[in-house]
């Protein structure tokens, strides 16, 4: 098999090789169904517990305010829906921002036909939610208000610790889709006043198919999957202990290495950047030049599609992902690119290249080699190109 | 996601460039996933095209039925070229992914569009070739769940 | 470690280890995210419409009416209530039995509090839904008819075929929770007039955290967790590939061994009940005699409370469960039980038994032994038993 | 889920049994959960509990607490035993999980209520004791989600 460089890290990592041994057991041997009273329950209790409570300390909560889910979908779709429903009697109003993943957007959509207000936030050039737009955006009846840790596309990093303030001043609550910034940077859901917090495991060298809910006690979220008694009864089904126990030790492997490990990638990101910027004309950086996720990079060349880089880019052994309509079911061109302000054609020619902590600079550069090739090829095709 | 003739013809692109003084051009585009592609006959006094180059900007699908659209037309009567659907290109690369149909239509469009050019630069009619769109998004409606 | 003699088959299986073998590789290898377009991607969606289509296979489907999602509480969440949000302009009513699970009982609840209007059909003292009354219940604003395949507590199987021709004849759809029967007992959508079924991963030996909804061709349900584009845009979430290859092989497994496996559990069974009910006083079997699930066996012995009897036999290494109220988070007694007719006191003192292929007559008869023991201990501390 | 010692008095019960012509019954249900739990006493002249013994319809703490709160009364005043609350008996157990609370208010209410039926046969009052209900249950509502 040919030498893969693998930088989409944002749609997904690979499952540690320690995470990955730490739930084998839990698979053929300590099986037994978390909700039952023999021992062999019990033992599945308690590394669920664990568990719990090495992602509680991870955000300086608590370990019952911890709730497992199947992802970070399930975790924004029950942030919002279940909220909105628990609190409707106080208002209808939501706000959120423009360049939510679709977990959230498409959630909202769906609550705006349930009746409910949303607002949706302009971001800056940059990415940045903008503070005084969503100041004025609150009404009495805001109930609620989601905005992400991270984006997913162009890694800008959002003034969370604001946002909390803001929404505490008003009594509103907080929810933030962290599932992109969970394990990557620090968070600390009493310092920037979040009430609720999504995350999934796969995005930290975690197990897909495995997320959690944070909520703050106190908060009076209603149930989005009903059944039975499991997650103190606020979310039914079976618990997934093998991938419980795994986002455990995935968070913890996240936040003993944080350090080092996102020293290391942003020195490689910058490289990567300021490389691709000064070798590659008509390109831009997307997103945050400092204030970014430390293993992201989003290019848009001018005059090129997408699909067709990456597709060649995948020829060459390299991973990477795009803005572009072609890649995801849609055909529309990201709405985070066009958030920030680029006009269709340019984000449609977007890259995003998201680093691990097992790439190499040797690995960067030849990165930049072939994608200098690939992109004079494609532009040497493109009717837009003229040079 | 695609057939090994479709890599094939996006990996080696067949025909891709300019014409200068071509007979006739067609650029058509795709406001549905923003993508371009210009299309150039030479056609000889015969009315049989000589040769085909094109320009894309587009998707894989989209770089492969240009190319496979140029060779499809190469040699052939103008009517002949308007046998060169959509489906035909398709059928000639083995088929594509539904979400992907719609670039095949990309290419059928911008012969059209060439054809036409070339008709208008002669004043002369061509049977059974009407105007084409600019714009050759479908507007087919996405299921909503 | 202890011998331990695993009857909870019904609240939960060991992950057979050649599904864990096929799971492996997509954690640490092929982790691509199933929705791009890279090479690593296409395998990983490869692999999952193999197990698509070998879950298709198994019911007389299609490939693309199996959609993925993190169980058996979600697949019944979701066919509820996107389908009442679908039809509802069509009507507002629901039939479902008094002896569902409580995903499908619960979010029926939740239902009623969003207008719609439930009826819950009595069963008879074997467990089996009252035909004539379910016919009564149908209305001309009734939408949907959910009914277990098979029953999780007692194992009595349903009428499904008939319930799916009524349905049939009045336009109405037709769910079935099957939960507990995909996997042991052979089922045909086409055959029973099924338009909607839920399984989950971790009922037949496969890994928990994973499951799917059969959904018929033509159905218009919605989305219950909105997001991506994932599964045909109707179930948003980064694809848990290594749980559905995981699900692929269990389905194979489990359809391939059926014959075999279930006629050596129903000997054992059937064996056991004899005994139990010959050598214990003052006990009854709960559900049907001869049409239950193989492996489920259940119990009441008059005078003793569930809890304590568990205890008792885990300390003897075995594992069974409860309808006692003890056991789960509530205090009341299994509705199932009280639904057949059982009065408080012996519903609480009943036992469920559910066995594996891998449960030998040695075991039966050591359970035997033990569990006669246990209860006249208990029965000799009971304030209820005087003889 | 059970702390060692509650597992100890489940497993090897303290005064199991019934006293015949006993001084006091009392008998406490708790229809939320079914259970059933009656205590026997024999109280002395001088108002000492000289001998306690249960019988139990109920789960494992239902079993731990009527174990450890026999032992708890025996040797006793009447006075003494009445501060035999459940609280006394869970710490005497190292603590029982939340939603087994009130299986220990079983044991307090049995030993309160075979107080009572010793003090109606002595017609006597005992300071402190109010008539106790045959049904303990708390009512607590459950969160709603
Ligand atoms: C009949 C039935 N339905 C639904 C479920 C829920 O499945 P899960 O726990 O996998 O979500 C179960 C098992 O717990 C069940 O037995
Ligand atoms: C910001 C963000 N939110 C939500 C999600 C959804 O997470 P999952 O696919 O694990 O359900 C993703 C990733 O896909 C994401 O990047
Ligand atoms: S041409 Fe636009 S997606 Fe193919
Ligand atoms: S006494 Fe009923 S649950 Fe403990």
């Amino acid at each position: 098999m040919k030498k893969i460089i693998y930088l989409d890290n944002a749609a997904t990592t690979k499952t540690a090789p320690e995470v990955v041994d730490a739930m084998l057991p839990y698979f053929t041997e300590f099986y037994g169904n978390a909700s039952t009273i023999y021992d062999l329950g019990n033992h599945s209790k308690n590394a669920m517990n664990e568990a719990r409570d090495i992602i509680a300390d991870a955000l300086g909560a608590r370990g019952e305010e911890i709730y497992f889910t199947a992802g970070g979908s399930e975790s924004d779709n029950w942030a919002l829906k279940a909220t909105a429903e628990a609190y409707k009697s106080k208002g209808n109003h939501i706000i959120t921002s423009k360049i939510e993943h679709h977990a959230i957007l498409h959630t909202c959509e769906w609550l705006e036909k349930q009746g409910f207000e949303v607002t949706y936030v302009d971001v800056d050039e940059n990415g940045v939610i903008k503070l005084n737009e969503l100041k004025k955006a609150i009404r009495p009846t805001t109930i609620l208000i989601s905005v992400m840790f991270a984006n997913n596309e162009i890694g800008t990093i959002q003034p969370i610790k604001e946002i909390g303030e803001i929404a505490k001043e008003h009594g509103i609550l907080f929810h933030t889709d962290a599932v992109q910034a969970f394990g990557q940077v620090p968070i600390n859901v009493d310092e920037c006043h979040i009430d609720m917090l999504s995350a999934s495991g796969h995005k930290l060298n975690g197990p897909k198919g495995i997320g959690f809910l944070y909520i703050r006690k106190g908060v009076k979220i209603r149930s989005f999957v009903h059944g039975g008694a499991q997650e103190r009864k606020r979310r039914a089904g079976t618990e997934n202990i093998p991938g419980i126990v795994g986002l455990g030790v995935a968070t913890k492997r996240a936040i003993a290495s944080m350090q080092e490990r996102t020293a290391k990638e942003i020195e490689l990101r910058d490289y990567l950047i300021d490389r691709v910027l000064k070798e590659i004309p008509y390109t831009r950086l997307n997103g945050h030049r400092t204030n970014r996720l430390p293993n992201n990079a989003n290019f848009s060349f001018q005059f090129i599609e997408g699909e067709s880089m990456l597709i060649m880019l995948d020829m060459d052994g390299i991973c990477g992902s795009s803005g572009s309509a072609c890649t995801s079911g849609s055909l529309d061109p990201s709405h985070v690119l066009l958030a920030i302000g680029l006009p269709h054609e340019i984000a449609h020619g977007s890259l995003r290249l998201t680093l691990s902590e097992e790439i190499t600079k040797e690995d960067i550069d030849f990165v930049i080699e072939k994608l200098k090739s690939i992109i004079e090829r494609l532009r040497s095709m493109s009717p837009l190109y003229e040079d | 996601m695609y057939s090994e003739k479709v890599m094939d013809h996006f990996q080696h692109p067949r025909n891709v460039g300019e014409i200068e003084n071509a007979s006739g051009v067609g650029t058509v585009g795709n406001a549905k996933c923003g993508d371009i592609m210009r299309m150039y006959l030479d056609i000889d006094d015969n009315g049989v095209i000589q040769d085909c180059k094109f320009k894309t900007f587009g998707c894989g699908a989209a770089v492969a039925t240009s190319s496979m659209a140029t060779e499809l037309v190469k040699g052939k009567t103008i009517q002949q070229a308007l046998e060169v659907t959509n489906k035909a290109v398709m059928e000639a690369l083995d088929g594509l992914p539904p979400v992907k149909v719609h670039c095949s239509l990309l290419a059928e469009e911008a012969i059209h569009a060439a054809l036409w050019d070339y008709a208008e630069k002669h004043h002369i009619k061509i049977e059974g070739l009407s105007k084409p769109k600019n714009d050759i998004s479908e507007g087919e409606e996405e299921d909503e769940y």
